[in-house]
């Protein structure tokens, strides 16, 4: 029941990834590729928690807690090039 | 347990760390204790090499961790040289530094007390990937020491420097990998014994293995095609930076020697990518000796001069013969010294030349021509091998040792190049000249630290007959790889 | 009891994921910047949810015990998705992306 | 002992003048002749045994590894020469001290004159050959130095040169051909190896050893083809052209054959070799030394003929032509010598060289022009003078050789050709310089006689001349038979020393030589305008060409591999590296090992190629730049999947704290580059670099697959097994990171830090003009720090800390530890750069994060040297559980204080090389806002 | 499984090889950035692949290697040390040769 | 007791994440604790200025409140998402705001922000207004008015400003 579950959500994250590769790839503008790859950071929080459930384990937690702490640091660090250029001023 | 071993590595370290911590500008206290560092290193150098004079490979299992286990530095007679060596090399660089090169730019000093820490682990180290480790901690110093100072010619060399060692790092990292892979260890004696005993595909990876690491060492070392980068890096070196490198080819030249050595001696894997090392170090002295007659500048000329000892050297050690490694060991510590104090005296020439550089072209007199002129004679006839100095022992001993005839005919007509190059660049620089002295300033505490390099080749000459005997103790050590491997691994393996 | 969890966390599982995927459709197919900026940030917040409910579910009910450091993951998000989304929009405007056909009011500038 | 003094005088003599020229050239000449004369008297004393058929032999050992010992040897022929180093050079230093210009204080001079001595004295001492070559190369340095004496002018430089460039060429050869030698014989010793002749012949490397020690003794004596440095040696004061030139280091070259002639001689490659080489020699050197409208031309290039004619005589293969070989040195000496000298005095008191306006000094001079027309009247071979003896043995001894067979009368018609030229260049230079009219605009006028003592040399060497000519029996006899008994190791033939040998065809010769000599003198103006119209062969400005166009071959192969050109470099290594896969991997039998491999999954398969497809964009998109920083960010976000699916999440943990550090650093560098790169690439190289990396890339992954799937025993179960009993933590990867390998994370931990130093060193006054306007032309945004980052940020910041600290804790454990702790701590410091700027945050906390990656990796390194404490070795840990009353069990270890040092040198060196880099904007504010 | 970490492994490399051998600084900066990560998980896979297998002691039947991921994570400090350093370089480079060129203005030049 | 504890909520909320992280005991309470009053204390310089929680109970029914317009907007906007974009009708709206302090600004902000369907675009220099991107927006003024009262307000008083 739940393996199949956690397989049909795997199936959905993957889908929802390559979405977010085809954004990426498309574009237009650079904010739409920051905001697809920032999108793939927080797909694959879920997708190391599932993991963690699949396979029974919570040694994988810290990496998407990880994630979700300085993850967003680089859509950021992106953001502020855009704007200001330069990131440290 | 002797704790003496370590101390080649922790002694920089230590002096490194210091200077990161004292006050910028203080530079006297900075140089006091780069100073104190470099000349602790040779007692501590010299009493090593007592210890491993006797005979009895050291081993420093650190962590407490027995081999292959742990990573364990190897005192054998062969690392006792080469650290010797470095000491006494790092010295002189240093206090020429200190004349004043050191402020061309921060924390010259702790990147120079990190070089030497990197290039006395790389010769004491039993295992591979901290070899690589240590590779790393000199390569990333000597990428700051190469940038020390300014200069659009610097940036650009050294920006080919680091890209290709960086490229280098990588293939070391996929050797390791390999040899991991197939052998299961990282120790050195430990894969000396284990990869005797790999067969079918597993011999043809470790084979991939060996001959890609003889790629990283040959380019740390200078070897066809993989020198190009070091003329215009070592050129453009301040000074002192580049006597220092002189030790750093001769670094990898130490790893290929000890692998060969450890390995690849005899045994079902014996000459195991010799060949690859005998051909390439043939192209890479003579090119060398090519590039040295097209040199349109004296650092340039000199940087080739190292090229070709490095041909030279790797071409008679890739042989695997032990009567070779006696020989070939001195002749390094001849190159290594004198080619740092010709990049010294080069820096010294540039000083005095004003904007004429070191470029082989007419420029002002200059103020002291006798006794730089000396000095530089001397150095030439040192380094292209001439009577009465130290070359000419070691190309005899060479020549003696490696019975090819390509190896003479190149070594000889190298000299030759040599010869004609240097004689070139000396009567150009010295005496055809025009116009007016333009600084009248050399500097005593620049020119010392270049005579006492250029004082160890009469001595290397007049003690050659000692020296040639303790090379060849190193050597007959350095042949039977099982004192090393027992000494490493007990009686276990 | 076992059952009920299990079917509780397969939920949960199930949809995290429908979220998730339905955050990235959003970035996929709706029409300008601005408006894609809502797929994300707010449904992988609950697509992200939904997984952290279950992982919540699954190992509390595994130990035999509580366990919410899960929760940080959420706590974390919240404080962070709302400054990228900031970062981004702003970025957006600054370089005064395109915007869809009857969009109303107007950007500032940057 | 004796022998060694004789050597070393002359260079204790050398090192005199360094101390004694401040009193001036008449103190330096005197000083410096003293040890000579003192050589001199030792060799008078050392002789002694050796008119008895004896010999004098001295050793020591050097190298003897090498066979390298410092072995003298003094028999007859090396008493003959010593006699010529050491006496004629006295009389060059007495001549010298006249010759140099006042200015002069001659120290340098006589040092290197000495010098020259010195390493002369050597070659003909040595009784071992390595020790000969030794001394060998030091006359070729030493003359060197002699010749370029005028260092400034052009033509001493490059005639220097060239000399050393030559001889130095030889004395490589020799160098060769004597290890050789070695290597038949088994010995360096010149004792050992002259008895082993037969050895040496019959070896399969005779013909190599031959050719080598030939061009030895070739280069050095100015043998055709080598002859042509010694013309444009004469850039040399005269003094040392009358001693090198003539007297010795010419005929070191010549002391080689007469040294060797036991050992090589009397093969037909040795006759047809030096035959030829002195009959090209005396020919070439005879029929040019006429035209020379130079006093000192005309001496060298008669020089080059005598030479070829000594050369000649060792040829012949006969012992009777050795004796008129080591004869004709004596005498050649001798009056070349004194010609040279006397050359000299011409040319200091005319102040020209040029014979065309030299005439008629008869008048001015008639002294010297006695001595000198005698001088030359003996190297005419004019009967009474010790020339004509030498030559009409030379003469006999070509008619004597059959070995051309049939063509064996070329020699004699060679011979005599020479006799004729000889007898023509000493004609004119008798009439062009003493008689011939007038002197023409002479620089110096009217010349005078020279200072007494400056015509005393002159007048020993032509009283020798005479002497010898006419009564050879009791003058030069007995050093003749002994030399010449050395020469050709032991017995020595019947030969009459007499003026007089009767109506013979040698004496026929002779008076042809003469008759014709002068016949052609006196057709010289009809030769001089044929001369004149030849094409003129600058020697010099030819050998500087030959190595300008070697420089230049030189330079277009340097340019060619030494391109300057990171891509190309980068190409070789990387062709390397792909041709030593290409060469080894299709040797494998299979791609794949013994081992099953893990089943596929849709997931996995996904998620590697969306990597593959973000490394590819990377790839295609690179130069769009952020387009590029963004798809390797996907990389790095699936790398690190894959390492947490295949079970190692301490690595993706790494892995993705140093991705968010990247990107910072991509994009604080970003800011200063061009945004969008410009294509530069031509198909070629693109499809080159294309298939190298395909190489490569099936490379790695070929060995990566066979590898994977192949059991291998390795010596990760110990660290496994040892963890926690050994290293007290159940993270074996932090264990082995802090324990086990605990050397190489300090060393990690140091790249880290001396990184973090270089960056700031070549960041230092880097100024570098950022971007006014966004790459868009639009100028920058407004807000710096933007509200909600900023106070965002500020509570993330207790918030990672506290994540990092648990993380930290944590690792010996379980996944994470110092680094990643440091890393955590590091980007919220960052962000709080990010947000609100380098000047808010420093005015928070100290900025100079120099000392921090010091503390750090000083931690690290005195958690290891405390173990020295315990008698254990660096880096060993030690931990215990403690156990406190309601908080429980809990352990310490040393391995943490490792760690911390660890953490601190990650925040400080990210921080340092972080920070710094956004700080380099703040040194131009020329940014444009709305 | 083992099949599909070598092509990634193949095409990290391979990718990285070519943008290393291209003009500009920023490029090479990737390659090697490529480069670095192909070479990480290849020396990860040194140790072969285990799924849910964690090294830590108690966690796992049968553990994978802990040895080669020690070695990795040693290897990607270090990288992004080189890799910080070369950017700093490349900014160097294009502060005094004013191109980002790898060969400065030569390479400017030729190109 | 202020000196030591500068922002109480603060320690509290890391104290309560060290023992999530590591679970209950004793010990982890003691070491938390320590972290958690550190901590802040370290970091001050970092924040000059920030306003204390006044109405505990306020910001619970906040959170509350915000955890359900989450879920339901979640909802909404999915079927917004998932139907026909041309029916969409996004827009710009300027808030007029009342707060005044910098971080109960950000956490209206953010409140937007993580409620589907609006995004917190833009905050004035002078802070005096907000500007929003919604996904759908029927009626500006009723946004403006709905944000004011359902999350303005209460983050006003749960700030006391
Ligand atoms: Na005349
Ligand atoms: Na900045």
């Amino acid at each position: 029941m739940l393996e199949s579950a956690i397989s049909l959500t795997f199936g959905l994250l993957t889908v929802a990834w390559v979405l977010n590769l085809y954004r990426l790839v498309i574009g237009p503008s650079l904010p739409d590729r920051v905001l697809a790859l920032d999108t793939m950071y927080i797909n694959s929080i879920a997708l190391i928690v599932v993991y963690g459930i699949q396979v029974d384990s919570k040694l994988y937690f810290e990496a998407a807690m990880l994630i979700a702490l300085i993850g967003f640091v680089s859509t950021v660090a992106v953001a502020k090039y855009i704007t200001r250029g330069d990131i440290i001023e | 347990m002797t704790h003496w071993i370590i101390a080649p590595i922790l002694i920089p370290a230590l002096a490194g760390l210091l200077l990161l911590l004292e006050v910028r500008e203080r530079q006297q206290l900075r140089r006091v204790t780069g100073l104190l560092s470099c000349v602790a290193l040779i007692p501590v150098a010299l009493v090593l090499w007592q210890q491993a004079a006797q005979g009895d490979v050291g081993v420093y299992q650190l962590g407490n961790w027995q081999a292959p286990f742990g990573i364990v530095l190897v005192l054998d007679q062969l690392s006792a040289m080469m650290l010797l060596l470095t000491a006494v090399l790092a010295l002189p660089a240093l206090l020429y530094g200190c004349a004043g090169d050191d402020r061309r730019g921060p924390n010259f000093h702790s990147l120079f007390q990190f070089q030497l820490m990197g290039i006395n682990g790389a010769f004491l180290t039993g295992d591979l990937f901290n070899l690589f480790v240590f590779f790393e901690v000199l390569l990333i110093a000597s990428y700051g020491l190469a940038l020390h100072g300014r200069g659009t010619e610097r940036v650009k060399a050294g920006l080919h420097y680091v890209v290709l060692n960086l490229a280098g790092s990588a293939l070391f990292l996929i050797a390791l990998g390999l040899i991991y892979g197939t052998t299961g260890t990282l120790n050195m004696a430990d894969f000396a014994v284990k990869a005797q005993a790999l067969e079918g595909s597993d011999q043809i990876l470790l084979t991939v293995a060996v001959l890609l690491l003889w790629v990283v060492f040959g380019l740390k070392a200078a070897l066809f095609p993989l020198y190009f980068w070091l003329p215009a890096a070592y050129a453009n070196a301040t000074a002192p930076v580049a006597a220092l490198f002189a030790i750093m080819t001769k670094v990898g030249i130490y790893a290929i020697l000890r692998m060969q050595a450890l390995a690849f001696s005899d045994g079902p894997l014996a000459g195991l990518g010799a060949d690859l090392l005998w051909w390439l170090a043939l192209v890479t002295l003579a090119l060398a000796a090519i590039g040295a007659l097209a040199a349109q500048r004296l650092g340039g000329l000199v940087a080739y001069l190292v090229v070709m000892s490095v041909g030279t050297l790797v071409a008679a050690l890739s042989l695997g013969d032990p009567k070779v490694v006696g020989p070939a060991l001195y002749y390094l510590i001849h190159s290594t010294l004198i080619c740092a104090a010709l990049f010294l005296l080069c820096d010294l020439l540039r000083r005095s030349r004003g904007d004429s550089d070191d470029r082989l072209e007419s420029g002002p007199p200059l103020a002291h021509g006798n006794w730089l002129g000396a000095a530089f004679f001397a150095a030439a006839v040192a380094v292209v091998g001439l009577p009465p100095l130290s070359g000419f022992v070691g190309k005899v001993a060479l020549l003696q040792a490696v019975p090819s005839a390509p190896y003479w005919v190149l070594l000889l007509l190298a000299g030759l190049a040599g010869l004609v190059g240097l004689s070139r660049a000396g009567s150009t620089l010295f005496w055809r000249v025009h116009g007016d002295v333009v600084s009248k300033k050399l500097g005593r505490r620049r020119v010392i630290p270049m005579l006492a390099l250029l004082l160890a080749s009469p001595l290397l000459t007049v003690a050659a007959e000692p020296l040639l005997q303790l090379c060849g103790g190193v050597a007959e050590q350095l042949a039977d790889q099982t004192i090393y491997i027992r000494a490493v691994l007990g009686g276990a393996s | 009891m076992d059952v009920l969890i299990e079917w509780l966390v397969a939920i949960f599982v199930v949809v995290g994921g429908i979220f998730a995927l339905i955050g990235s459709i959003g970035l996929a197919r709706l029409p300008d910047f601005y408006t894609r900026l809502h797929g994300p940030t707010k449904a992988t917040t609950l697509g992200v949810g939904g997984t952290i409910i279950a992982s919540l579910l699954f190992f509390s009910w595994q130990e035999r015990g509580l366990q919410l450091h899960e929760v940080l993951i959420t706590l974390f998000l919240f404080i962070t998705a709302p400054v990228s989304a900031h970062m981004l929009a702003k970025a957006a405007m600054h370089r005064d992306l395109k915007r869809m056909k009857g969009t109303r009011g107007e950007p500032w500038k940057q | 002992m004796m022998l060694p003094a004789i050597v070393l005088l002359p260079l204790l003599a050398a090192l005199l003048p360094m101390f004694t020229r401040h009193l001036g050239r008449r103190w330096c000449a005197l000083l410096v002749a003293l040890p000579v004369v003192a050589a001199l008297g030792l060799l008078a004393q050392a002789s002694l045994p050796i008119w008895e058929g004896g010999m004098q032999q001295w050793s020591m050992a050097w190298l003897p590894s090498l066979g390298l010992n410092l072995a003298l040897r003094l028999d007859g022929l090396a008493l003959l020469f010593c006699v010529l180093i050491l006496g004629i050079g006295l009389l060059v230093v007495v001549y010298a001290h006249y010759y140099l210009p006042a200015k002069d204080d001659g120290g340098r001079f006589y040092t290197l004159l000495l010098l020259f001595m010195f390493s002369m004295l050597g070659v003909v001492t040595s009784d071992n050959l390595l020790f000969l070559v030794f001394f060998w190369e030091l006359t070729s340095l030493s003359s060197f130095l002699l010749i370029s004496y005028k260092q400034y002018d052009s033509a001493a430089r490059k005639g220097a040169r060239m000399a050393l460039t030559v001889t130095g060429m030889g004395g490589l050869a020799l160098l060769a051909g004597v290890l050789l030698i070695g290597h038949v014989v088994g010995s360096f010793s010149l004792s050992t190896v002259l008895e082993n002749g037969a050895l040496v012949q019959q070896h399969a490397l005779y013909p190599v050893i031959l050719c080598l020690v030939l061009l030895g003794a070739f280069t050095k004596s100015a043998q055709f083809p080598f002859h042509f440095w010694l013309p444009h040696a004469m850039a040399a004061p005269t003094p040392v052209s009358a001693y090198l030139h003539s007297a010795t280091m010419v005929k070191a070259g010549i002391f080689l054959l007469a040294r060797f002639y036991p050992v090589l001689a009397g093969t037909d490659l040795w006759f047809y070799l030096v035959t030829t080489a002195g009959m090209a020699t005396l020919l070439w050197g005879a029929v040019w030394a006429l035209f020379q409208h130079d006093l000192k031309g005309l001496l060298a290039f008669s020089t080059i003929s005598h030479l070829g004619l000594i050369t000649l005589l060792f040829g012949l293969n006969s012992p009777l032509a050795a004796v008129a070989g080591v004869f004709h040195i004596i005498n050649h000496a001798t009056f070349k010598a004194g010609l040279f000298m006397a050359a000299g005095i011409i040319d200091q008191q005319t102040g020209t060289r040029d014979m065309r306006r030299i005439n008629g000094l008869w008048k001015y001079m008639p002294y010297t022009a006695v001595l000198a027309m005698v001088a030359s009247a003996a190297m005419a071979g004019v009967p009474l003078l010790n020339g004509f003896l030498s030559k009409e043995m030379f003469f006999t001894e070509t008619l004597q050789s059959d070995q051309l067979g049939a063509m064996s009368w070329l020699l004699p018609l060679g011979a005599t050709l020479g006799g004729v030229f000889s007898v023509a260049y000493s004609a004119r230079f008798i009439h062009d310089v003493f008689f011939n009219g007038e002197p023409v605009n002479l620089p110096k006028f009217p010349p005078q006689e020279p200072p007494r003592y400056m015509k005393i040399p002159v007048e020993i060497l032509v009283a020798l001349c005479v002497a010898v000519g006419v009564f050879p029996a009791i003058t030069v006899a007995a050093l003749l038979a002994v030399a010449a008994t050395a020469t050709l190791g032991g017995t020595l033939p019947e030969y009459h020393l007499a003026v007089w040998h009767g109506l013979n065809i040698p004496l026929l010769m002779s008076v042809i030589a003469l008759v014709g000599g002068i016949a052609v003198y006196a057709c010289r103006r009809r030769l001089f305008t044929w001369y004149a119209r030849l094409p003129e062969i600058d020697a010099k400005r030819v050998f500087e060409g030959r190595i300008q166009a070697v420089v230049r071959l030189t330079a277009g192969v340097t340019r060619r591999l030494q391109t300057g050109s990171l891509q190309g470099y980068l190409a070789w290594v990387l062709a390397l590296v792909a041709a030593v896969l290409v060469w080894q991997l299709p040797n494998l039998t299979s791609f794949t090992g013994e081992r099953a491999m893990l089943p596929v999954d849709g997931v996995s398969v996904l998620c590697a190629l969306m990597l593959i497809a973000a490394a590819l964009l990377t790839t295609v998109l690179h130069r769009q730049r952020m387009m590029a920083i963004i798809c390797l960010s996907v990389v790095g976000l699936i790398v690190s999947l894959i390492f947490v699916r295949f079970s190692a999440p301490d690595l993706a943990l790494t892995q993705l704290s140093v991705e968010v550090v990247s990107v910072l650093l991509l994009m604080l560098a970003m800011y200063f580059l061009p945004a969008r790169a410009k294509a530069d690439s031509n198909p070629l190289r693109v499809s080159r670099d294309a298939v190298l990396a395909v190489l490569i890339g099936t490379g790695v992954a070929v060995v990566a697959l066979l590898v994977m799937t192949t059991d291998t025993a390795t010596i990760s179960p110990f660290f496994l097994e040892n963890s926690v009993p050994g290293g007290g933590g159940t993270n074996v990867v932090n264990v082995i990171l802090v324990d086990f390998r605990g050397f190489d994370t300090f060393g990690e931990i140091t790249v880290l830090g001396i990184a973090a130093l270089g960056i700031y060193a070549l960041l230092s006054d880097l100024k570098l003009a950022s971007a006014k306007y966004d790459p868009f032309g639009r100028p920058w945004a407004h807000d710096a720090h933007p509200l909600v980052l900023v106070t965002l940020s500020r509570p993330l910041l207790p918030l990672a800390l506290m994540i990092a600290v648990y993380i930290f804790l944590r690792g010996h454990n379980l996944p994470g530890g110092g680094f990643v702790a440091g890393l955590i701590t590091s980007v919220a410091l960052l962000l709080q750069y990010v947000a609100s700027g380098v000047t808010w945050v420093h005015k928070r906390i100290p900025g100079d994060y120099h000392p921090l990656v010091a503390l750090g990796v000083l931690l690290a390194g005195l958690t290891g040297v405390g173990s020295w404490v315990f008698g254990a070795p660096f880096l060993t840990s030690t931990f215990t559980h403690v156990h406190l009353p309601l908080i429980g069990d809990f352990e310490l270890a040393s391995a943490m204080l490792f760690d911390t040092g660890v953490f601190l040198t990650v925040v400080g060196a990210t921080l340092l090389i972080l920070a710094n880099l956004g700080k380099l904007s703040m040194l131009d504010d020329k940014k444009e806002t709305t | 499984m083992e099949l599909l970490v070598a092509l990634i492994i193949g095409v990290l490399v391979a990718t990285g090889v070519y943008l290393c051998l291209r003009a500009r600084t920023f490029s090479v900066v990737l390659g090697l950035t490529l480069l670095g990560y192909g070479v990480n998980v290849f020396l990860f896979s040194m140790g072969g692949l285990k799924i849910n297998q964690v090294a830590v002691v108690g966690a796992s039947a049968d553990p994978t290697d802990p040895l080669t991921q020690a070695l990795v994570l040693t290897a990607i400090v270090i990288g992004f040390a080189m890799t910080a350093f070369l950017v700093v370089l490349a900014l160097r480079s294009q502060g005094e040769q004013h191109s980002d060129h790898v060969d400065g203005q030569d390479g400017e030049q030729r190109s | 007791m202020k000196r030591l504890l500068p922002y109480p909520s603060l320690t509290l909320v890391l104290w309560l994440t060290w023992l999530l992280l590591n679970g209950f005991s004793v010990g982890h309470a003691l070491l938390g604790l320590i972290l958690a009053v550190v901590l802040p204390l370290g970091t001050r310089p970092f924040w000059p200025q920030v306003p204390l929680v006044r109405d505990r109970m306020g910001l619970l029914r906040f959170v509350l409140r915000v955890a359900k317009d989450i879920l339901l907007a979640n909802l909404a906007v999915a079927l917004k998402v998932l139907g026909p974009v041309k029916d969409l009708q996004p827009g710009f709206v300027e808030v007029p705001l009342d707060l005044r302090d910098s971080f109960a600004i950000t956490v209206l902000t953010s409140t937007v922000s993580l409620t589907p369907g609006t995004v917190s675009a833009d905050v004035s220099e002078d802070r005096t207004r907000l500007l929003v991107h919604a996904l759908h927006v029927e009626d500006p003024q009723a946004l403006v008015a709905e944000i004011k009262q359902r999350y303005e307000g209460p983050i006003k008083e749960i700030f006391e400003c």
